[in-house]
């Protein structure tokens, strides 16, 4: 086993992520939930098909720590300047 | 000419001008030492030949007392700030007997709108005056502003009291004139060309002054 | 794949067979685009003065015909006279100059591309190639901004700062094609700090020379490598700002305008989103070379250097949470505004450190004066004016007095003037040999720096005052208002010594041409200092060593009692020291 | 050997790294210049989330105004560009340049048709009437704002945020796409990649999932939302 999974399997992933679009899809226009979960759901599907891709396309899993944070380290300053920016309709 | 803040003529000066004054006396403390330290050091440890400096690296204690001494510092200072800021320009700062005025800022002139006799905006006898602002005296004013254009800034130095005035957001800002008088209303904010003469005056009258200015205007502006 | 470390070996082997093309002009070597970026900011440092004293004789003399004036054209300033769209056209252009053209090449431009490689010791950048294209950008962005003065409805003209919707309508403003140039200037300068920032983290990351720990780098290469982080990560957020600016100027979008649901607030968070990190891009460089000149003057190691490293980094990482603090009035949530103040009282502390930590430095030190050393010890004394009015500021009821007035006028000239450019002056002096390989003038270099700190004092210390008693910024004429006519004397006082300062710049300029050719020849360490620099001969050849050297210790060990001399080089061996591991120690 | 441990090594490449941080330069030039890219992309994405939520009224409904059906589509094929990618990067570290130039062609070839795609949507909606200033009058978009099926007072922010948004990453498509083709001719076509040898590979690479990444966020808080 340890030999035959050296990188990971990309075609499982392609279809991991295919099927997350389809549920995506059917998500956005057949479900009939409240709107305020949907808009929750759909974020968090495309927060994981983007990690699928992060992680396995882009090997961020196989990389060291270093090079992990040195990817990491805009996300955090992006989601203050989104999260003040959105406080102005709030107060 | 005078080397300090404006005369004080709203009830902001008095935090705002203690606030200013506390910080002059830490900053001043602080300045002080620096360049006094620095003079002192750089004469006392002039270059002299065959002489060689004291090999250090540092010395933690002394850092951890210049490091916590400001922190302390500041963190105070955020404090008591932010009391007086909440007062000032919180959310629930303005006092609900506010006496409203709307100020409509364009490029370059100020259009203050007066509630008239009901002492309420947005209703029939409400009248417009260009480039001047009556307030009475003694009581909190609530001034609407809005812009027309561009972002521009209503500031009244003498009240210490400054608002950006920016199109498509309604800003409310209060103040409490406490002396009568004829002050300056002046843009703070470039607005463009014209930025430089976009002044009115204002008048702080007492409250019979003012209703008797407020019905003559009115009679006027009706005309 | 071959290593660019690999090619710079072999190609610079004894001469250097290069076209002159390809030396001085699309140079790839980090050198010669180090000095590219020192001759071109250094006019424009020149055209933003012209610019600034242009106002200060409209605020000295207003309505009065500037002296030479008349050559400008009846749209700027009829027989001489400025007219207002021309005065903020002026001050617009002098911060834009100024920051994007000036301080920031100089510092970032400049030492980033000479100091890294040189100081950390490698061959050159880790991308050559794009380093050159990096200075291209910036000179077509400059050349883009210079032409905008000359367009026939005059330059931007809604401050440097843009603020929407004044800069995204051309019936507000007034201007068109200078708004859009603006636009497109920045967004060649924003792709030039991309692509330098880029090169300066991986070659600092990578191509460091054996022994080169992360804590044996000079605080230059610290603060350098944070500023390019800083500058890699917040100016592509101008670029998207600025872009979004220009489809609005030209394309009819509606971000920034309010009648179609836009939030001209937004410009401004993506502004100082930006511009906070920016400010601290204008000033960690400069931190970091006087470190280096100080230590070397007081011929002292500087005191707490791993304190000193972790204040950059605390001052960059602080950097990101305070933009708000420049819009305390702006009509932002107040709640947001509490929490900007606190974040931004808070960066008071790692700058006290810091300047504790010169001040230890120097304490007991064996001071030499050199100029160099001059304009270090004046940038920490101007420095600490710069930041301790910034607490001003900060305390949000205290910025309703003084936001927009001189007074941050003032505040900002003591900490980019008397803090950056302070600075510059000893670090172009401190590397000019190495560089050109001659010395600078001695006796010219003091006479600037005592007339420059007296004028630059006369200037930017009386606005603090004009700020207090509430004057306004970008007034074309102040007298405007009654209570502003008394100040007017002081107004004639500052222009006057404005021009004096101005024209004791000139000696500079003049002192650094004729040091070209006519300077002293430079011994390989003139200043006796401890960088992996000194060990080259002075101009560092192209390719720098032929082999890196090792380093076996960190870069202030000034008046170590191991030698008898009162400095010890980072790349000199003591029988004592052990050779550092081969080539990629550094991680395993 | 522990899984993870194995798939360390196997993404080490072979050829010498610099000294640091174990990455080769052109990697780690590519890592970094992507965190500037991600600062670049929040501020666009960013202002649409502020602008949106902020926003005087209703958002349009999504479907109305954009095809969602070839956009999604569009959004399959880009996710198939990605793992040929992956599959070219794959092939070449097994020593296989052939089958690496099969499927950096079909990356190519599935950028290209991503493009392309996007290109006639635009045309299809400006003919429509959508433009980057709003709605354009007269058109059949007005009509359908005139009856209150699309809101007013948001179409304007609707086409600057969205042909802002969608149009700087079809440019980030379309570099990639230039780039690859570029490396295809010069470099993988002449046999210059090989086992021992593939830092352009795997830096295009990193890049073009980057641009798939931003898609796939771009897809969602567009379209979907």
């Amino acid at each position: 086993m340890e030999t035959a999974h050296k990188r990971p399997n990309y075609i499982l992933i392609w279809v991991y992520l295919a099927v997350l679009t389809a549920a995506e899809l059917a998500l956005a226009f057949e479900l009939p939930i409240p709107r305020n979960l949907k808009l929750l759901l759909l974020l968090f599907l495309a927060v994981w098909k983007a990690a699928l891709v992060g992680l396995f396309f882009m090997h961020l899993k196989f990389e060291k720590w270093n090079l992990r944070i040195l990817a990491l380290v805009p996300l955090p300053l992006a989601v203050i300047f989104i999260l003040a920016g959105m406080s102005e309709h709030i107060w | 000419m005078h080397w300090w803040l404006p005369p004080k003529a709203s009830t902001f000066t008095g935090p705002i001008d203690g606030l200013f004054l506390a910080i002059l006396i830490i900053t001043g403390i602080a300045f002080v030492l620096v360049e006094v330290g620095l003079i002192w050091f750089v004469v006392k440890y002039r270059a002299r030949p065959g002489r060689k400096a004291f090999y250090t690296h540092g010395n933690t204690r002394a850092e951890v007392i210049w490091t916590t001494i400001p922190a302390v510092t500041m963190v105070a200072l955020g404090l008591i700030s932010n009391h007086y800021w909440v007062q000032i320009k919180g959310r629930n700062s303005i006092p609900p007997n506010a006496y409203p005025i709307g100020v409509h800022a364009k490029q370059f002139e100020w259009q203050v709108t007066y509630p008239g006799a009901d002492g309420k905006l947005g209703t029939a006898d409400d009248f417009t005056v260009r480039n001047q602002l009556h307030v009475p005296v003694g009581r909190p004013i609530l001034v609407q502003l809005s812009s027309e254009d561009v972002i521009h800034s209503f500031y009244v130095p003498q009240f210490r009291v400054r608002q950006d005035v920016v199109p498509g957001m309604d800003i409310k800002a209060w103040f409490q004139a406490t002396v009568p008088g004829t002050y300056e209303l002046g843009c703070s904010q470039l607005c463009g060309l014209g930025h430089y003469r976009m002044r009115a005056q204002v008048f702080v009258q007492t409250q019979e002054d003012y209703d008797a200015w407020m019905k003559q205007a009115a009679q006027e502006a009706s005309q | 794949m071959t290593s660019v470390a690999a090619t710079a070996h072999g190609a610079h082997a004894h001469h250097d067979d290069r076209s002159f093309v390809r030396k001085y002009i699309f140079s790839t070597d980090h050198k010669i685009i180090g000095i590219q970026f020192l001759f071109v900011s250094l006019f424009f440092l020149l055209v933003g003065g012209l610019l600034a004293m242009q106002m200060r004789w409209q605020l000295g003399f207003p309505g009065k015909p500037m002296p030479g004036g008349g050559i400008l054209p009846e749209t700027m300033a009829p027989g001489g006279v400025i007219l207002p769209e021309y005065y903020i056209q002026l001050v617009t252009m002098h911060g834009t100059f100024m920051i994007f053209f000036a301080i920031m090449p100089l510092l970032v431009g400049v030492f980033a591309n000479f100091l890294i490689p040189l100081k950390i010791g490698t061959h050159d950048m880790a991308f050559p190639r794009i380093n050159m294209w990096s200075f291209w950008t910036f000179f077509i962005g400059g050349l883009v901004m210079l032409s905008s003065l000359f367009v026939p409805d005059g330059a931007a003209r809604a401050g440097w700062t843009m603020y929407a919707p004044l800069s995204a309508r051309h019936d507000y403003s007034g201007a068109s094609i200078g708004q859009e140039l603006w636009s497109v200037s920045i967004i060649f300068v924003g792709l030039s700090s991309i692509l330098g920032s880029l090169n300066y983290i991986t070659t600092i990351i990578n191509n460091r020379a054996p022994g080169m720990t992360w804590f044996r780098m000079p605080l230059s290469v610290w603060s350098l490598f944070i500023t390019a982080i800083l500058g890699l990560l917040a100016l592509p957020v101008l670029s998207g700002a600025v872009i979004m600016l220009l489809f609005d100027q030209i394309i009819g979008t509606h971000f920034f305008d309010p009648g179609a649901g836009g939030q001209a607030l937004l410009w401004q968070h993506l502004f100082w989103f930006f511009g906070h990190p920016e400010v601290y891009i204008l000033i960690l460089p400069a931190m970091g070379m006087v470190s280096d000149i100080i230590s070397n003057g007081s011929r002292k190691p500087i005191f707490g250097y791993h304190s000193m490293v972790f204040a950059i980094v605390a001052i960059a990482f602080l950097g990101w949470i305070v933009w708000g603090h420049h819009m305390f009035v702006s009509g932002m949530n107040p709640t947001l505004g509490s929490s900007f103040m606190v974040s931004t009282l808070v960066i008071a502390v790692p700058s006290a450190v810091k300047t504790f930590n010169w001040m230890g430095t120097m304490w007991r030190g064996n001071l030499r004066f050199h100029v160099p050393m001059l304009h270090a010890v004046a940038f920490v004394a101007m420095f600490v004016i710069g930041g301790l009015s910034g607490i001003f500021m900060a305390a949000t009821p205290v910025d309703m007095q003084i936001h927009d007035t001189y007074f941050i006028v003032a505040h900002l000239h003591y900490v980019l003037f008397g803090g950056s450019l302070f600075a510059l002056f000893g670090a172009i002096t401190y590397w000019y040999p190495k560089m050109f390989g001659r010395l600078m003038n001695e006796g010219w270099g003091k006479v600037h720096f005592w007339l420059t700190f007296i004028f630059y004092n006369c200037v930017f210390f009386p606005m603090h005052i004009t700020g207090m008693a509430g004057e306004m910024r970008r007034l074309y004429d102040p007298n405007q208002y009654t209570f502003l006519q008394p100040l007017q004397p002081i107004r004639v006082f500052i222009s006057i010594s404005a021009f004096l300062l101005f024209a004791t710049q000139l000696i500079f300029f003049v002192n650094f041409w004729w040091s070209l050719w006519k300077g002293k020849k430079a011994p390989q360490n003139p200043w006796e200092d401890n960088g992996l620099e000194w060990s080259l001969p002075s101009p560092a050849p192209h390719g720098n060593w032929e082999r890196v050297p090792n380093v076996y210790r960190g870069p202030y060990e000034f008046s170590s009692p191991q030698v008898a001399e009162d400095y010890l080089p980072q790349y000199k061996k003591l029988p004592t020291d052990r050779e550092p591991a081969a080539a990629s120690a550094a991680t395993h | 050997m522990t899984h993870a441990a194995a798939a360390v090594d196997q993404m080490r490449p072979p050829f010498p790294a610099e000294r640091g941080l174990d990455v080769y330069n052109k990697k780690l030039g590519m890592w970094i210049f992507l965190a500037s890219e991600v600062m670049f992309f929040a501020a666009l994405i960013g202002t649409y989330i502020i602008l949106r939520f902020g926003a005087p009224g209703e958002w349009a409904r999504p479907g109305i105004v954009l095809n969602i059906k070839i956009t999604a589509f569009n959004t399959f094929l880009l996710i198939c560009s990605s793992v040929s990618m992956v599959k070219a990067y794959a092939a070449i570290q097994d020593g296989d340049p052939k089958k690496m130039r099969f499927w950096l062609l079909m990356t190519i070839l599935g950028g290209a048709t991503f493009v392309g795609i996007q290109v006639y949507e635009y045309i299809h909606l400006i003919e429509h009437g959508f433009v980057p200033a709003g709605v354009r009058e007269g058109s059949e978009l007005a009509a359908l704002v005139a009856n209150g099926t699309l809101p007013a007072a948001t179409m304007g922010l609707y086409g600057s945020t969205f042909f802002t948004m969608t149009g700087f990453h079809g440019f980030h498509v379309t570099c990639g796409v230039i780039s690859m083709t570029y490396l295809y001719l010069t470099k993988a076509l002449p046999g210059k990649y090989s086992k021992n040898d593939y830092g352009g590979i795997e830096t295009v690479g990193l890049y073009w999932h980057f641009v798939d990444l931003v898609w796939i966020i771009l897809f969602t808080i567009v379209y979907l939302i």
